[in-house]
Formats: structure tokens, sequence, C-alpha cells
């Protein structure tokens, strides 16, 4: 054994001051366990506090990401852990706009009617949430194989539990089954790719020049195939084709706040890991291999748009709409990551942050309508936004910018997606490119036609009560606290983007 | 960019940049309001709308004097900024671009969208959605008005897109109609199609040039190099290099932005929405689908104008007047008012468009001034003839007849008499009649065309003068159907309803002041003086000389480079033009009317008329139809082929009649050929896109069928089949 | 020698990866799909075992094959409780019959 | 040929005839058992590979816990109206065919992967100097260098407890 005594102190020493970056997720484990214990109390007034309980865990983790986020400038990537993890701007951006999701998560959750009513695991619902955004930032600054797999494994199993969460509710549990055996088909697929890396990278720690060496001398062909099996997971989590057919099952069987988050935070996980596995292989390895490598990414982005909107079409339920517009946003973004290029990120993680809040916007939309009329098919809506014209307003702005219109922000975020890929085009030339770009901005029109559906039936249908109710509700609220960023951010994106770009600077 | 000229603008410049803003948000308040709070309000709010378009308008007249002829104001705020990469940050600006042309268009948007909304109090009292029907107006006015003010190309396209929402919006206003909320969509949907091809284009110029400010734009591309098959361009602003562009792609990106003039100005092949767009509301017709919005199109062409390039001008020129000929042969086949006119529009329009190509752009601006009066003015005429007929309908409880069939109509001379010398001067201005302001723009458009095709063809290609064939060819046409709206609808007798006082307000006044004002006043419009001290020459025209190319583009033809001094050279050499171009026209629009009124006395001659005022009309016009079809296969095949065996006498006896019917025939089957191009190219692309996405589609549905098992199946599958891919690539 | 090459390693690994891959394909029992993907999570393990021979002395291979292991125990217990409870509901593990007509 | 390998072979064939088995008979509680063959023959292949920590947690997780959670799955839901449950097979064409065209890819990428590996190099020839166990050495790593994965393995196992335990709870009535 090599191991003394010595080199064993100095790494357990280099361990315990590798807690001091990890605050975030020390928060939200502390306040997990916390629920777990406050859960075993039968106390009412316990039981209510449970949700505020968790926001605090996740607002006192945000405020921690928002301090070291606060301290970036001029800072290097700091890696620690002995190597399983990493904070950079990347990794403390995504936890942001985790920690945002985990709180809207929750809002939404004490506005649904629906889990006060039908809900015995409160307590197991909450602490799930906290468990999953602590996973979520572990797997965003992951930079090892091994961490990577075991918080993608939190997230997952965390997931599956979310869905289940109304376990009277048979088709919660229906699409619980088919996530937890998809997924796991998924990760098994990864896992298998992912030991293959290891073999023939001859490390576990991604980031090592070592590890792309050692994999460039793989041919081709074996190459792609390790690599696709890998991203299996990957793609599995952001929801794109061929991996996403979960989506719309777990889209119409979980509570309309999971399905916000699931449409959210996994996804932007997934977008930060491959972004770091796509500019690793943009650094390390051959040209002929990248550019197989693109036209991977590029085809999966095709395949996605394609699948995503044209199936998006023929959707009467808005959910199952919701779920294949999720993965055509999927195919946008990998779209700008085809060019491997540095300058994509900044892009994608606008239309990301963008995206957040158009989900959130869109399936609290979705809860209200469910829950206080019984709607859930697109022709249920018919003139509703006449009877409640505050909720069609908002729903017309969330609309708008999932259709990537003026003026709002969703515009802003395909207009930087689309002239980066341009940019990458005209300085590479690569016709891959320019199919995306064209099929992107065919695509948009393509999807103004399911979206407008909406907007259609709310105000152009003839509905049956012509009263109008001008009620304020609580919904209505946040829906419009959460609607106003997507103003806020056409008028004024230099706010964004100008965070994104101190952010990006900082990372890897 | 940063380096905006800001320390040179003046105080004085800074204040009227703030008034055109407060023009810009004034209609947009009153929209808001009125949506929000509509019902709440006194007569639903419509004096709050009017109210505030009219001192939008009164503001414009301010800014118009100001600006016409003395200065153009430029003033941008900055936007956002954007890094790419770690090299460069762009910043984008918003801005007002005030010249002699955004003064114009400001004065004409709200002028025109005053008295529409003073017609429409009349026109759409009643209606349950009265005071949406107004915020919608504010909405659009506010867009329009967007257009007209950006400075750069991205605020415009935002605009743009706004412009077609709100029209959407009013095309679709009485949504109970199937009809009605089908042609919004149509409307929408082949905006969109145009659409992409701007923002590929916007894309494009951005680009290279990093710049979306139409000036900067204009100023990079002035100082463009022309080399055979690239430009060069000096370094220009944040970048560090002189860059050299393939002349084809300049070409391409010129192209992309004509495509969204093609899509909102009507234009080939994607014209098929705005006959449709007629279900709207007519005041809605008149501001938007006549005289402000489709003319939106012709405005880019003239603001983009230095960003085309010789051959991007050439498409844009065959497209025009391609449109222009069409448009004009459709509408002689039409029998509702309202389509006619819409027709008449799109031909219009192809001038227009013409116009741009040939590089007669100061012309162009000319007839889309004049054009905006004359069509609005016909559209509330129709609108008032329409209400009347409505109104008798209304009386005889007759739900079956179509009130906008102008063979149903008749005799409104004697009926409505102050309508139809409303309705004459502004018929005359299209016809292109001297002394009205058709002549004048039209004049202008055709002797620039065939200046254009002259200097072309210069080289021996004589292909050049197909142009100003079509050009001349629509102006028959244009006498044709107008002459035959005319006669159907103001001579002759009241087919339908016998009693005219049931037409009538009242037995005094035959229509509200309120719908007789704006027609009056738009009808005055379309007199030549108003335009030209001299109605018969435009040269001497003020908003020619205000509009011209020299001023608004200070000199700088742009990628076109020499086509515009050289095209004015000639035309002063060959001074002839100007004078055949003025005779010409005139002749072939006298000669057109004098065919109309052949055709309308054949009509009634052959009794046509009469038999549909019978209440069973459907059925009868169906004989009528049927009758005519025999007969017309009976002229344009047996009669032909008896002639021929018949010899020269019966060719002469009947040769006007024979003219006559060769000219009808030819008409349908044009007519028809363009439905049938309309129905199978254009409908038949989108059908087949239909089917695609729906393919698709179904195969995405056919996937997810809810068995895990065959997700892993079309999973894996997908996996093999993305590795084969890249095998095969 | 002790010795086994490589490649008959992976390639027994890749023989329970495909057995694991026909297994979650073909078997309508929702347990036995769950049996199959442990082959899978098995045939992984066996890879990452033969691979531990980079840098024995850090043990990667194994300490992350000890890993799945229990995240495969983890997952397959929610999977397991899923399941009971599914079949509670309808009555049936067979993966064809649990879905509801109104999809697709 | 040295004994290891041919031990590996057997146990080797045994996995594999053990799987086909699971996978060809229709007898749900026999697929279970054919599962237990194949795991413990990788058990053993584990102590082949020097990997004896691996080998004994093959043991105690998989046959231990997993396969019992599983043989217990198999009870509880064995009974459909009475009968047992035969578990039948479905998709086998399409299903057959995409096992073995990624079989096929992987075997042929497989084979011809030795250009990596320098003539000689075998599995265990590599294993850890001075010692006859892997358990100190993975001891020692899973409280240095895989100290955080651990912990989060443990969150793992809590939650999966938690939401086994709630999932399978009868509910009571509020």
């Amino acid at each position: 054994m090599n191991i003394t005594a010595q080199s064993l102190i100095t790494s357990l020493t280099e361990i315990l001051g590798s807690f001091a970056f990890l605050g975030p997720e020390l928060m939200l484990v502390l306040f997990f366990l916390l629920i777990v214990a406050l859960d075993l109390f039968k106390s009412k007034l316990i039981k209510a506090s449970l949700p505020w309980v968790a926001l605090t865990g996740i607002l006192i983790s945000l405020i921690s990401q928002i301090y070291f986020l606060n301290n970036i400038q001029g800072k290097q990537a700091k890696i620690f852990f002995s190597g399983l993890l990493i904070t950079d701007g990347l990794a403390l951006y995504a936890g942001l706009l985790f920690s945002v999701a985990g709180i809207l998560t929750i809002v939404l959750s004490v506005l649904s009617k629906h889990l006060q009513v039908k809900f015995s695991g409160r307590g197991e619902y909450y602490a799930y949430i906290l468990v999953l955004l602590a996973g979520l930032n572990l797997m965003a600054k992951s930079v090892n194989l091994l961490m990577l797999f075991v918080a993608l494994e939190l997230v997952s199993i965390a997931s599956y539990l979310l869905t289940t969460a109304i376990k009277k509710q048979q088709d919660a549990m229906e699409s619980g089954l088919k996530y937890i055996l998809y997924g796991t088909l998924a990760s098994g697929v990864m896992l298998y790719g992912m030991s293959f890396l290891y073999g023939f990278g001859g490390s576990l720690s991604f980031l090592d020049t070592a590890f792309w060496a050692n994999l460039s001398r793989l041919d081709s062909p074996f190459f792609l195939v390790i690599f696709l099996l890998t991203f299996a997971g990957f793609l599995f989590k952001i929801a794109a084709a061929p991996f996403h057919f979960w989506a719309p099952d777990v889209y119409e069987g979980a509570p309309a706040p999971i399905v916000a988050f699931f449409a959210t935070a996994p996804k932007i996980a997934g977008f930060v890991v491959i972004i770091r596995f796509l500019l690793q292989i943009k650094n390390n390895l051959a040209t002929t291999l990248q550019d197989d490598v693109m036209l991977l990414v590029g085809g999966i982005s095709l395949l996605s748009l394609v699948i995503g909107n044209f199936t998006a079409l023929w959707q009467s339920r808005a959910r199952r709409l919701l779920a294949y517009s999720s993965v055509a946003h999927a195919g946008f973004l990998l779209a700008a990551l085809a060019a491997l290029a540095t300058n994509s990120i900044e892009a994608v993680l606008f239309y990301l942050s963008v995206l957040l809040f158009m989900n959130f916007g869109i399936f609290l939309l979705v809860q209200v309508f469910e829950e206080r009329l019984q709607i859930f098919d697109i022709k249920g809506l018919a003139g509703q936004g006449k009877t409640y014209p505050l909720l069609g307003v908002l729903a017309i702005i969330i609309l708008i910018s999932l259709t990537g219109l003026p003026p709002t922000a969703g515009f802003t975020s395909k207009l930087l997606l689309f002239t980066n890929i341009w940019q990458n085009y005209s300085a590479t030339g690569n016709q891959l490119l320019l199919t995306l770009l064209l099929v992107g901005l065919l695509l948009t029109g393509v999807a103004f036609f399911y979206y407008i559906r909406i907007p259609y039936f709310l105000f152009f249908k003839r509905n049956l009560n012509p009263e109008k109710k001008v009620v304020l509700g609580r919904e209505d609220i946040v829906l419009a606290f959460i609607s106003f960023p997507l103003l806020l951010f056409f008028f004024q994106p230099a706010w964004l983007t100008e965070l994104i770009r101190q952010v990006v600077l900082y990372s890897i | 960019m940063n380096q905006v000229a800001a320390p040179l603008l003046t105080p004085e410049q800074n204040s009227l940049a703030l008034w055109a803003l407060l023009v810009l948000v004034l209609p947009l308040i009153a929209g808001g309001l009125l949506l929000l709070f509509g019902k709440k309000l006194t007569r639903q709010g419509d004096w709050l709308a009017i109210a505030a378009t009219g001192l939008a308008f009164f503001l414009s007249l301010y800014l118009f004097f100001q600006v016409w002829e003395k200065q153009a104001v430029h003033v941008t705020w900055p936007w956002f900024q954007l890094a790419t990469g770690n090299t460069s940050i762009i910043s984008f600006t918003t801005g007002v671009y005030l010249d002699n042309l955004a003064v114009l268009m400001l004065v004409i948007v709200t002028f025109i969208s005053l008295l529409v909304q003073v017609f429409s109090v009349i026109y759409m009292h009643g209606e349950w959605r009265y005071h949406h029907y107004f915020g919608y107006l504010g909405i659009f006015t506010f867009s329009m008005l967007g257009i007209v003010l950006s400075d750069n190309l991205l605020l415009l396209f935002i605009f743009w897109e706004l412009v077609g929402f709100s029209s959407y919006l009013l095309i679709g206003f009485w949504y109970e109609k199937d009809a009605a909320v089908l042609a919004g969509k149509k409307a929408f949907l082949f905006n969109r199609v145009g659409d992409i091809g701007f923002l590929f284009g916007i894309f494009l110029l951005y680009t290279y040039f990093h710049t979306f400010d139409l000036i900067l734009l204009k100023n990079a591309i002035a100082s463009g190099v022309n080399q055979g098959n690239n430009f060069l361009f000096p370094a220009i602003t944040g970048q560090a290099d002189a860059i050299t562009l393939s002349y084809t792609w300049l070409t391409l990106a010129g192209l992309g932005i004509f495509c969204g003039c093609v899509g909102k100005s009507a234009q080939f092949p994607l014209q098929v929405w705005l006959p449709d767009a007629m279900e709207g509301p007519t005041p809605v017709s008149s501001l938007i689908h006549a005289a402000t919005m489709v003319a939106a199109g012709v405005y880019l062409l003239s603001r983009c104008f230095p960003f085309f390039t010789e051959d991007a001008l050439l498409v844009i020129a065959i497209i025009g007047g391609l449109t222009a000929l069409l448009g004009a042969l459709a509408a002689t086949a039409q029998y509702d008012i309202k389509k006619i006119l819409a027709f008449s529009t799109i031909s219009q329009l192809g001038y227009m468009v013409m116009g741009m190509g040939v590089g007669a752009h100061d012309a162009s601006l000319l007839h889309l001034v004049t054009h905006a009066f004359f069509k609005a003015s016909l559209f509330l005429n129709a609108g008032i003839v329409i209400h009347a007929m409505h109104h008798a309908a209304h009386e005889f409880s007759d739900e079956h007849s179509d009130v906008q069939d102008i063979r149903n109509m008749g005799g409104f001379r004697k009926i409505l008499p102050f309508t139809f010398y409303a309705y004459i001067p502004a018929a005359a201005a299209l016809v292109g009649l001297p002394l009205f302001s058709g002549f004048l723009s039209k004049d202008a458009i055709l002797t620039g065309a065939w200046g254009w095709a002259g200097f072309k063809s210069q080289n021996g290609n004589l292909l050049y003068y197909v142009i100003p064939v079509f050009a001349f060819g629509s102006v028959l046409l244009t006498g044709f159907y107008m002459a035959k709206h005319c006669f159907y609808i103001f001579f002759g007798e009241s087919k339908l309803y016998k009693e005219p006082e049931l037409l009538r307000e009242n037995k005094t006044a035959e229509a509200s002041g309120l719908l007789l004002v704006p027609v009056a006043i738009l009808a005055v419009l379309s007199l030549a003086f108003f335009f030209s001290l001299n109605p018969f020459n435009y040269a001497g025209s003020w908003v020619m000389q205000g509009v011209s190319w020299q001023k608004l583009l200070m000199e700088q033809p742009g990628l076109s480079g020499g086509l515009l001094p050289a095209i004015t050279t000639y035309l002063h050499e060959a001074s002839y033009i100007s004078l055949a171009t003025a005779i010409l026209s005139i002749l072939l629009a006298v000669v057109g009317i004098w065919l109309g009124w052949l055709s309308y006395k054949k009509a009634v001659a052959a009794g046509g008329l009469s038999t549909i005022t019978a209440p069973t009309s459907g059925f009868s016009r169906l004989a009528y139809r049927h009758f005519y079809l025999d007969a017309f296969y009976e002229k344009v095949i047996i009669n032909p082929f008896m002639r021929l065996s018949g010899g020269a006498a019966a060719f002469d006896k009947n040769f006007i009649d024979y003219s006559l019917n060769t000219f009808a025939k030819i008409m349908v089957v044009l007519a028809k050929l363009i439905g049938w191009v309309d129905r199978w190219l254009v409908d038949g692309t989108v059908h087949l896109l239909v089917k695609v996405a729906g393919v698709t589609g179904k195969l995405g549905r056919f996937m997810q069928n809810g068995k895990v098992q065959s997700y892993y199946i079309f999973s894996l599958l997908g996996l093999i089949l993305l590795f084969l891919y890249i095998l095969a690539f | 020698m002790n010795n086994i090459p490589l490649i008959p390693v992976l390639l027994l690994g890749a023989v329970l990866f495909c057995l694991g891959i026909l297994a979650v394909i073909t078997k309508r029992h929702a347990i036995v799909v769950l049996m199959g993907i442990e082959l899978i999570f098995n045939a992984a393990n066996l890879n990452l075992v033969a691979f531990n021979r980079h840098q024995p002395d850090l043990m990667q291979g194994q300490v992350f094959s000890v890993f799945v292991m229990v995240i495969a125990a983890a997952e397959s217990a929610v999977a397991l409780a899923i399941i009971l409870k599914v079949y509670s509901y309808f009555k049936t593990v067979n993966l064809d019959q649990i879905r509801h007509e109104t999809d697709v | 040929m040295s004994l290891v390998l041919i031990f590996f072979y057997v146990f080797g064939f045994l996995a594999i005839a053990s799987a086909a088995f699971m996978l060809a008979t229709k007898n749900v509680l026999y697929a279970a058992f054919g599962l237990l063959v194949t795991l413990l023959s990788l058990a053993a292949i584990f102590i082949l590979l020097f990997a004896d920590f691996v080998a004994i947690t093959q043991l105690m997780v998989y046959v231990g816990g997993v396969l019992v959670l599983i043989l217990f799955g198999v009870m509880l839901s064995n009974q459909v109206q009475g009968r047992a449950v035969q578990s039948e097979s479905v998709n086998g064409i399409s299903g057959g065919l995409v096992a073995s065209a990624i079989f096929g890819g992987l075997a042929y990428l497989i084979l011809s992967a030795d250009y990596l590996l320098p003539e000689g190099i075998t599995v265990a020839d590599a294993a850890p100097a001075n010692t006859k166990s892997s358990i100190i050495a993975i001891g020692i790593r899973l409280i240095t260098n895989f100290a955080l994965p651990f912990e989060v393995a443990s969150l793992i196992l809590l939650i999966a407890l938690m939401g086994a335990a709630y999932i399978s709870t009868e509910d009571k009535h509020e």
C-alpha cells in the first residue's frame, strides 16, 4: 500500500476545505433532513408549514449562490473535492436558475388545489424537491464521471418519486412506471457508455487532457458509439429525440408544478453537462472527430426539431402539446451547440433562462385551467379568454414568447440563438449549420401554428357564459410576476446578457 | 453602434423626436384603454380613439412642416448590448428617423386612420364588440407608425410583425363567420412566409455589417466599391479590415428583404391572402388593405433601396409587373364589389413595386401617396353602398341575396348621388384620367418603366420591354374593370330593391354625414391639383421632389450604383418617352372604359342583369351563368370556326363583337389560369407542407403509443440510425 | 500466470448488455423488464472492473461498480414499489395493458 | 490455457446461458433464478479479475438484496384473477433485430479495438501490488477521493427508502 498516513491526512484536509464551496448543496440537504424530521410530527400546523420551510431552504441556498456569483469577477474556475467538482460560472449560473425554478415550483404547489386536497405525502413531496435541487447543483458541478453518474441518479430517482407523489391517482402511477422503466434503461445505456469512456480514457475525470488524448486514439466509429451511448442519459434528461418518449406520458400524469420543473431544471442541468463535454471535445480532439460529433449533435437537433414541432401540431391536449414543444426547445438549443463553439454558450444560457419563466408561466396556466375550470383539452378553452381577460392576456404574452415573436424575451432568445448559429456558419462555412438555421427558422413558423391555437380558442371561439370575471386570484398575481421577466428581458435584455457574459468569462 | 452622431443633435431635433414618439404612442394608449375599459366608457369610447388619432394627426402635421424639405432627424437611444464570444460587443439601438418620407407617411397614416375611424362610428354602430374594434384600430395605427418611424431593421421587423398581428385581429373581427377566421389565418400565414425571407435578409445584412441601423447600413453600403463579382467595403466601425462580399450574397440579402414586401404588399405569388382579407369590416379594408399596411412593403423597399443590387431590382421589377397584370386580369372576372377593389389594389401595389424595381423610386412613392387617398375613398364608397344594401336587405328581410354582388346593384347614381360624385373622382384617379392624382403617379411610373427598358435594352435585348408592356396592359384592364364597376353600381336601374328610399338613410339624406364627410374629403384629394400645380406634369409635383432618391438617399444610390443616374440621363435624352407615355396611357384608359361600357351594355342587352331581380336569385343567377357559358362556348369555339370558313366579310361585320368576345375570353381564361395557379401552385405547396407535417406528426404519434417497450425500440433504433447516419456522411 | 485477456471480458459484457436489451424489449412482465435492466447494469459493471487495470491503485473502476450496485438497488426498490402499486390499480403487470386509451 | 482462463470461460458461459434462460422461460420465477445464476457467475468472474470486494458486494447487494426484492415483487404480483402470470414475449422480431444490430456493432468494434492494447496486456497483470485483497484500497478511496459520492449515495438510498415506503403503504383515508 502506497498510501501513507500523511497523504491520507492531506486529502482529508482538502476534502474538509472543499465543503466551503458546497454551501448551497449543504443547505438544501440540511433543510431536506429538517423536513423529513418535521414530517414525523402529527401537528397540522407543522404540516402546513412544510412548504415554507422548503422555501426558506431554497432561498438560503439562493442567497449563497448569489454570494458566490457576486465574487466571481476576475477569479478562475476552481476544481475541488479531489477533482470531482468544479465551481465555475456555468455551474453557479445554472445553480441560480435551479433555485429560481425550485422557488417557483413550491409557489405553484402551494397554489395548487389539487396538491392540497388529494395529498397525503406532503412532507416527502417537498423533501424530494430539495434533494432534487441538490442533485441538480451537483450535476452541474460534476467533472468526474462517477460523480456525474451519482448526481444524475439522485436527480432521476427524486424525479420518479415526484412523478408518483400523488399515489392515489392512477395515471400518475402509470406515468411513474413508464418514467422509471424508461429512465433506468437510459441510465443503464449511459453507464455502459461511461464504462468504455473510463476504459479507453484511462480516467474518470473528463476535464483531463490525458483522458481525451487517450480517447482520441480510438477509431472514429468506436468513439462515436461510446459517445452516443453516454449521451443517451443526457438526451433523456433534456428530452431530446430519440430519448424524448417519456416526456408526453410523464407530462400528462405528474402534477403541473412538477412538470414545469421537469421541463426546466433537469434540462438546464443536462445542457450544462452537454456543454462541458462538447467544449472538451472541441478543445482536445482531432478535427475529423469533431466534425463527426458536430454532425451527430446536428442530427439529434434536427430530429428533435422535426419530431417535436410536427407532432405538437396534432395534439389536442395542452400537456402533451407542451411536452412536444419541450422536445422542440431541446432541438433549438442543440442546434446552437452543434457548432461546438464557445460563443454559443451565452445564447444557450439566455434561452434557458427565458425558457424557465415561459415554462412555469404556461404550466401555471395549465394548472389554473385544469383546477379552476376542469379544462384539459385545448378545445375546452373556447372563449375563456373573454371570461377571464387577465388570464387571457397573460396567456397571450407567454405564448407569444414561446413562439418566439416580439415583443417578448422569447423573441430575443431565438434571435440570439439564430444570430449565433449564423455567425458560426459564416465563420466556418459548415453547411450543417445553415441547414439547422433554415430548419429552425421554418419550424419557428410551424411552432406559431400550434401555440396560436391556445389564444385562438381563448379569444376567438364563442363561449357559453358571456359574463366577465375580473377577479384577481393569487394565481393571477403569480402569473403576472412570471410573465413580467418575459417582457422585461425583451426591453432590457442587457441586464441578463451582461450577467451571462460575466458568468461565461468565468467558465472553463 | 454607439458612435451615432449624438453631439450633432440640436435640442430642436431632440424635441422633434420626442414629439414623434408621442405620435407613436397616442394611438396605442387609446387602443389599450379601449380594450381594457372600453365597455365602461360613454359611447364605448370611440371619441377617445378619434381624439387620440386626431391629436396624432395634428402633431404629424406639425412634424411635417418642421421636417419636410428642411432637415432629417435621426435620434438613437441605446437598447442593449450583447457580447459575442470574447471578441466584440454589439450594442443594439432604438431610434427615430424622420425624413421627408417618414413625415409624409406619418401624415397619411394618421389622416386616413382618423377618417376611417370617423366613418366607422356609423358603419360599425351597434356591433357588440364596438370598443374592441376601435382598440384594434388603435393598435394597428400604432404598429404602422412604428414601421414608419423605426430607424433600424430589427425594430422595423418587430412593428412589421405587430402590424401583421393587428391586421389578423381586424380581418377576423367577425370571428363568428368561419370565412373571416380563415381569411385572418390565411393572411397571417402568407405574411409569415414572406417574413421568414425578410428575417433571413436582415440576418445576412447584420452579419456583414454588424448593425441593424438603416442609416449606418446605408452609409456602409454606399461606400462599397463594385468589383464585378464582388463588392469591396472599406473598414466600417467595429471592424478592423475592409471586407469583400460576393455579389450573389448581397443580391440574396436584398431578395430576402423583398420577400417581406412580397408577403405584406401582396405580390405574386403570395398575393392570394388579400382578396380573402375582404372578409373584414369595410373601413378596415380601406385603412389596412388599401392605404397603409399593404403599402408598408413599398415603404420598406424605399427604405432599403440602397441594399438592392441591379439583379435584385430586376427581380423586383418582374414580380411587380407580373403582379400588376395578374391583379388587373383577376379583377375583370369579379363581381363582388370589394373583391374587385382588392384585386385592383394588388394590381396597383404591383405598379409601385415595379416602379421601385425599375428605379422610378420617387414615382413609386408618389403613387403610394395618391393611391392611399383614392383607394381609401373607393373602399369607403363601397362601404356606403354595402351599408345601403344591408339596410334594404334588412327591410326586405332578404337573407339570401348577396349584398356585395355588383350585379344586384344599379341605379345608385340617382339614389345615392353624393356617393356617386364622390366615387367618380376616385375611380378616375385609379383609371388614370388626366386632372386626377392617379394620372400623375401612374404616368411617372410608366415613364420610368419605359425609360428603364429603353436603357437596359441598349445592349439589344428587347425582352426588357416586357415590363412596360405589362404595365400599359394593366392600364387598359384598369379602365375596363373600373368602368364595369362603376356602370354596374351606379347606372341603370336598381336590380334587387325597387324602392330607392329603402336604400337611403331617410328621405332627405342619403346617408349619415359621418359617412359622407370622410368620403368627400378623400374625393377632393383625388384631384391632381393637390399633388402638382401643373396637373399634367408629374415632374413638378412637390411630393416627387421631396421623396426623390437624391434627397432620401442623400445622393447614395447604393448597390445598384450608376443605374439610377444613367436612367435619368437616358430619359432626359429620349424626351419623347414622357409625352408618348402620357398620350398612350390616356388612350389605353379610354379604350378600357369604352370596352367596359360595351361589355356592360352587352350584359344588359342579354338580359343577364334583369333575371337576377327575382327573389330566388341564387337559382336564376345559376341559369344566367349557364346561359353565359353556352353563349361563350358558341361564340368562342363555334363562331370563330364558322367565321374562318365564312370568309372575311363576316369577320369584318362582327369585328367589334368578336374582338370584344375574344377580349372577354382571354380574360376569363387568364383569370381561370390565375385561379388555377393559386389553387395548385400556391395552395398546393401549402397542402404539400401540411401533408409533410401531417405524416411526420403521425409518425411521432405512432411512436408515442403508450408502451414503454416500443419506446425502448424506437430510442435504440434512433441511436443505431444516428450512428449509421454519421457513418454515411 | 493468472491472465485473462481484456477482449473476451468486454465481449462477455457486450453479450450481457444485448441480452439485457432483448429482455427489456421483448418481455411483457414489468418485473422481467426490470431484470433485463439489471443485466445491463451488470454488463457495465463487468466493463468497469475489467478496465480497473488503469491506475489500479486508484481503484476507480471498482469503486464505480460498487456505486452502480448501490444505486441499482435503490432504483429497483423504487421501481418495484411503483410496480406493486400499479398492480394494485390495474390488476396486471403486463406493460402492454398499462396504458390509457387517451394516449397517442 | 491457464486455470484462471478456463474458469473465466466456464463462468462466462454460465452467465450467458442463464441469462438466455431468463429470456427463454415463460415462468417469471424461473427467470428470477436464471438471473440469480448470472449474478453468481459474475461474482465469480469478479474474483477472477481481482475484485474481491466487488464480488462480495455483488453477492450481498445484488443476490441478497435486489434479487430477494424482485422475488418478493414476483410473488406479490403473480396472481391475476387466480392464475399465475406467464411472461409472454412481444416485439420478438424488432427486439431481436435491434439487439443483434447493437451486438454486432459492439462485437465488431471491440474485436477491432486491439490496436489500443499493446501486446500482452491483460486484465489482471496490473493488480494492486503487495496485497491480496482490494478491500483496503477501496475503503481508503471511499473515505477520501470518493467521499462526496459516498454521501450522495447515502442520500439516494434514503430517498429511495422513503419513496418506496411511501408508495407501497396503503393510504389512510383522510
